[in-house]
């Protein structure tokens, strides 16, 4: 299998999704002429053209609403924000928008959009461009989240985001765009609501999704040959719809979990995931469920405290050691 | 900028004395048949007979919520969407009945939906704000102010997409106009040349608020702000539902031709509150306001003096109609009373179209996280 | 002690601060001519003028980004939103800008802003107006958030918002406003992050905060006349800072406990609190804690589908006999 | 409206050349000293070479994420600010520097922040797009485009409030002006007249969007869209600091003394990429365009000539200030190298105005959440 990076990937499913359906057409700040801030979607605007490739001007608000009214009759925008954190200025439609009008309408309408672009921290851009609100999306009853945290589950989450008709949100992050893995030639989906045993073990469930991922597989890495400790690491991939039945079998099998996130910790994904976890294996426990997430304070700027701030293998592993 | 209309006289409190008879013979209204013309007057009519019969279940306790009636506001939604062709669409805000029936949405099911029964237009999901029928491509009914205005232009932008010679009248309020999100429709629709007809419903307030207490704008009138995104626009009186048709029609032709947006601003007035809920409307207001429009600017009590004058009715028939209307909605109260609620297993339906249609879902997993 | 309604004390409490502090500023749309459109501030206008009770145009970022840039000056905002709903047209004000302005200078500057209104479901006004976000603004460091449900609490609370130096948001209920109950005549404030036992109780612990407080209190007679169960109801009314040790000692006592809410279930507050519990009182826990929340879904209009989409006594007593 | 300043001359690729030794005479500066006038260009000579220290700092990996120089635009700030009196405050977006510098802060502390080190005007917490300094009326540095523009009225609403005659300087960029945010604060502003004065320093791209491909405004130039709020304003030359000061000092006055807003478009150009990471910013515009801007239509160069030809200074002088300039941009990246960085446990610090002040601590319970 043929190895491409993250951002090739995400690329590419976009453009088979260009190529497989008239009506799917990408439009945001700087995607076009630019080949995009962060270059996933260089090359598009010669292949496509302009009608399909739009570069939008800075009007999050206005852009994704018309993407949202767009989808009513039919269009399928996958529209990219440059940063997730811009996703404030145009919160209502994100949230109000996207997210009711098929309840509101009794289900005579649907909305298929896609939003897409990097939610992390970790590069330096301080605290008004490092959020990650998939707990915010995935608290909304009508939207879908997926946090991709590899080359072929970005490609795959995002071809099955494209073809859903329901919206949904990609959030990618930018520290990964040049990661490399396996990627198939041949066309795929993930299903959306599937989780990834990135890892087996026997001795805790390490459970996480987008960038923290990696840092678990890394910890799992110490723990085993420092500690000869077995750690499974599940990756969620989608938060929502989520894969439950994975996640508590990981913990029913290893009687421990530690949750691991870049989410803020109070009410992040990983308050959720600990809640599920205790209501339906709290008998399979044998210690509390532990977190470990970003550290509680606006995104620092200052590059060794950022550092500080995020989920940090070690860290995972002191958490895993206090229960273990 | 060109300014599409004649009609350019600034201030509430003295909107220009219609003269239907003479305004029948401009261009958009001269070839109108009798039966359109009587057609007018009944979809008029079947709002206010609606409403004022919505007014009285409200009062009775059955309707829940707020009720944003249009009365005195019917000749815009008539007039306007009287215009529409196959390959227009509209959509509005939260004041949204009028617009309904004028698309051909049924009595029925909006009072049902206002009374939250399963037969309601939403199926009793959206309520009296959230009115949505896209097989009239009418696509609400939308509660938050301005809110909409972003979904115009996106209806306009799919219609350009798919090379449809059509447009979008999307309507808003007076005090709609200060939301940031509108600013940005307006720059995107111009900039791409999105066939939009931005439509204000200027009523002179926003709840309590009146026009001058809450927007500058220039003189002549805040659709004027479209000359910031050099935009076409227009100010209209609304008591005349031929001005409406006549300035609103060169809009969508512009739109439809030109693939050109437009901001028109339409002089009209509630007679209400600004829902039922609003006990105070007398006080930010005079009586005398209110009484000057109702009698000497209604445009339905207009239209009626122009469908006798021109003898297209006589007394007689337009009793007939009016009574006709009003057994409609009388009827529709009853449709609605008789109906039943939804299940509360249909709360959980509606929200995901793949749980709606489970024989084609892909995703897996868990959607929904009550135990 | 008098008693006087949740609204008059809200209203009392802005009045008593008013007086004491020339910077307090009342804005917000109908705030002052129209006196309200909950009649909150009825009276205000006439009492104080219009520099000190200010008419907002529907331009929520605008104005609530104005009291924030116009606090950083010393003034003290008390912004109401008509509903919290309405906050995500102004949300990047409000996640941005009111929360990070102090960490990203350093510390130099502090935003004392308050904004307050309601945020409930249960009024029949739909999917659009009826948003709980007081768990993503409790996500969010750098914000304070409390839900009083109480008249007392109602002016306690909003009393110590309007002199904290940070940022305190309020989230009352439509619904409560017409409650009445005791308030002393003296200037008091309740500290934010301090939680009422509203009932006493050994056998369950109810936890809720906002109009889930009344269900919980509710559900607890039933408990205790039908069932012989005898129910603690903690109060959060603080939602952050939260008032963990309470909530604690209360589980520590009573082994079990219910979390009620009106947000939706997907990273509640609730989520935050079961994964307090169970990592901090583990070893005392008989069950798993468990949650009643808002149906999974948009708010729905239609009456009594409404009604059932909130908690609701016999949910919680259900809920509550399921675990003991 | 009234248009306060003569310069109005549209489009991007032609500036008007200016003469600063006529406009030296426009009376906002007729009446500089000497020595304020060789201020003006030690000031922004010190920005240019500070910025040009910053970049090779970036270019050797010592700052994180986005680098957004002003190189080129330095007469908006200095020009402006320099009309500051006590009462007068500023906030302006993410490419911050130049207003951090011409307020007074030091060099030491601006790059310090670059580097994220505890001696940072904010402690490192906030980075290139977030310094601070209210001892110096400077309010940010703000990251979300557009976000600093409600904030701005704020600070004018505080002046008036309090009743002190001062007024607010908000700055923003050209690409900004999309942002409904913007368009809500400019209808308060003028609603409420409060005195702040919004500068749009339009240097002719938003990242690699040229202003003609992201706004629609009238030809005579984008501060025109402050007519739809009644509001006063002016396009000027930014090549001129003398031009700039006699354009806002005009506005600065209404602000001042009537309390009025107005919306300034200062024509400016930026020679780097959007910020250092932009490597494609030759790519949408061309070289000759960047060239022509950095040989006949530097703001410094021109000023250079200016105090040159009028004797103020001679060439050796004008090296002596380069040099010393170049020498305090060298002196500060090495104090901001050997500068400590700030602890993890200040990681929590700054958040809570309460938990930094104990003593004064009223709130109880659990304020952060990690374990
Ligand atoms: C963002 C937002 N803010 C506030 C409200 C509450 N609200 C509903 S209607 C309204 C007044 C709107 O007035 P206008 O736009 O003139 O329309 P009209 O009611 O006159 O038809 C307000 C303030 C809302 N629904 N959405
Ligand atoms: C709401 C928002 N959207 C997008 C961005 C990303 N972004 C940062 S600067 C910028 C361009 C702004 O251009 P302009 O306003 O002309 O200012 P300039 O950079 O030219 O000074 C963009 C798109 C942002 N920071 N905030
Ligand atoms: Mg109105
Ligand atoms: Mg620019």
């Amino acid at each position: 299998m043929p190895e491409i990076s993250y951002r090739q990937a995400l690329k590419d499913a976009m453009i088979e999704e260009l190529q497989r359906d008239d009506n799917v057409v990408i439009i945001g700040e700087e995607v076009a002429e630019y080949n995009g801030a962060y270059k996933v979607t260089e090359g598009l605007l010669k292949q496509f053209g302009p009608k399909r490739i739009v570069d939008a001007p800075i009007s999050e608000a206005g852009f994704i609403g018309m993407g949202i009214g767009a989808s009513m009759l039919g269009i399928r925008p996958v529209m990219e924000l440059m940063f997730w954190s811009f996703a404030y200025v145009a919160w209502d439609q994100i949230i109000n928008n996207a997210a009711s009008v098929r309840y509101m309408s009794g289900g005579k309408i649907n909305v298929p959009v896609v939003i897409r672009g990097p939610a992390n921290g970790g590069t330096g851009v301080g605290a008004t461009h490092s959020h990650t609100p998939e707990n915010f999306i995935a608290n909304t009853p009508g939207l879908k989240v997926v946090c991709p945290a590899s080359p072929y589950d970005a490609k795959g989450l995002l071809k099955a985001a494209i073809r859903d008709n329901d919206p949904v949100y990609v959030m990618e992050s930018t520290i990964m765009y040049n990661d490399v893995g396996e990627v198939p030639e041949e066309d795929y989906v993930i299903p959306l609501g599937k989780a990834d045993v990135k890892r087996e073990g026997s001795d805790i469930s390490l459970i996480a999704h987008g960038p923290s991922v990696l840092v678990c597989l890394e910890a799992a890495n110490i723990l085993k040959s420092e500690h000869s400790i077995d750690a499974e690491v599940v990756d969620l991939r989608s938060i929502r719809p989520l894969d439950e039945e994975t996640l508590l079998n990981s913990v029913k099998k290893t009687n421990r979990a530690v949750l691991v996130e870049e989410n803020k910790p109070f009410c992040g994904v990983d308050a959720q995931i600990a809640y599920l976890i205790q209501a339906h294996a709290f008998d399979y426990l044998d210690a509390p469920v532990q977190r470990v997430s970003a550290i509680d304070a606006p995104a620092v700027y200052s590059p060794p405290l950022e550092e500080a701030q995020l989920p940090k293998p070690n860290v995972v592993v002191k958490k895993v050691l206090e229960i273990c | 900028m060109t300014n599409t209309t004649a009609t350019k006289k600034p201030g509430r409190r003295k909107p220009a004395k219609a003269n239907l008879s003479k305004e029948a013979k401009t261009p958009a209204n001269a070839g109108l048949t009798d039966e359109e013309l009587v057609g007018f007057y009944r979809d008029m009519i079947r709002i206010r007979r609606f409403e004022e019969r919505s007014l009285r279940a409200y009062q009775q306790g059955k309707i829940a919520g707020f009720l944003h009636l249009y009365i005195g506001q019917e000749s815009i939604a008539v007039g306007c969407i009287s215009l529409m062709k196959e390959n227009d669409h509209v959509i509005t805000a939260y004041r949204d009945h009028g617009h309904a029936l004028a698309v051909g949405m049924s009595m029925d099911e909006c009072m049902a939906e206002l009374l939250g029964k399963e037969t309601g237009c939403s199926k009793g999901k959206g309520g009296s704000m959230h009115y949505f029928d896209p097989s009239k491509r009418f696509w609400g009914g939308h509660g938050i102010v301005a809110g909409q205005t972003p979904l115009g232009a996106g209806l306009a932008y799919a219609l350009k997409y798919q090379e449809k010679k059509g447009c979008t009248l999307c309507f808003l309020g007076d005090g709609a106009i200060n939301q940031g999100a509108f600013h940005e429709s307006l720059n995107i629709a111009s900039l791409w040349n999105l066939p939009v007809v931005y439509i204000i419903e200027n009523n002179g307030y926003s709840m309590g608020t009146s026009q001058e207490r809450s927007s500058v704008h220039p003189e002549v009138g805040l659709a004027a702000r479209a000359e910031g995104y050099n935009m076409n626009w227009a100010k209209i009186n609304g008591e005349s539902i031929f001005d409406i048709r006549e300035g609103v029609k060169k809009a969508m032709d512009l739109a439809r031709s030109e693939s050109k947006p437009s901001l028109l601003e339409i002089h009209t007035y509630r007679y209400q509150g600004h829902s039922i809920a609003d006990a105070n409307h007398k006080k930010y207001r005079t009586k005398e306001e209110i009484d000057d429009y109702r009698k000497n600017h209604d445009p339905i009590t207009l239209y009626r003096e122009f469908v006798l004058k021109s003898k297209l009715l006589n007394e007689e028939q337009v009793k007939e109609i009016d009574l006709a209307a009003k057994a409609e909605a009388e009827q529709s109260a009853k449709f609605a009373e008789e109906s039943g609620f939804p299940k509360e297993e249909d709360i959980v339906k509606d929200v995901y179209w793949e749980e709606d249609n489970p024989d084609e879902k892909l995703s897996q997993g868990r959607i929904f996280f009550n135990d």
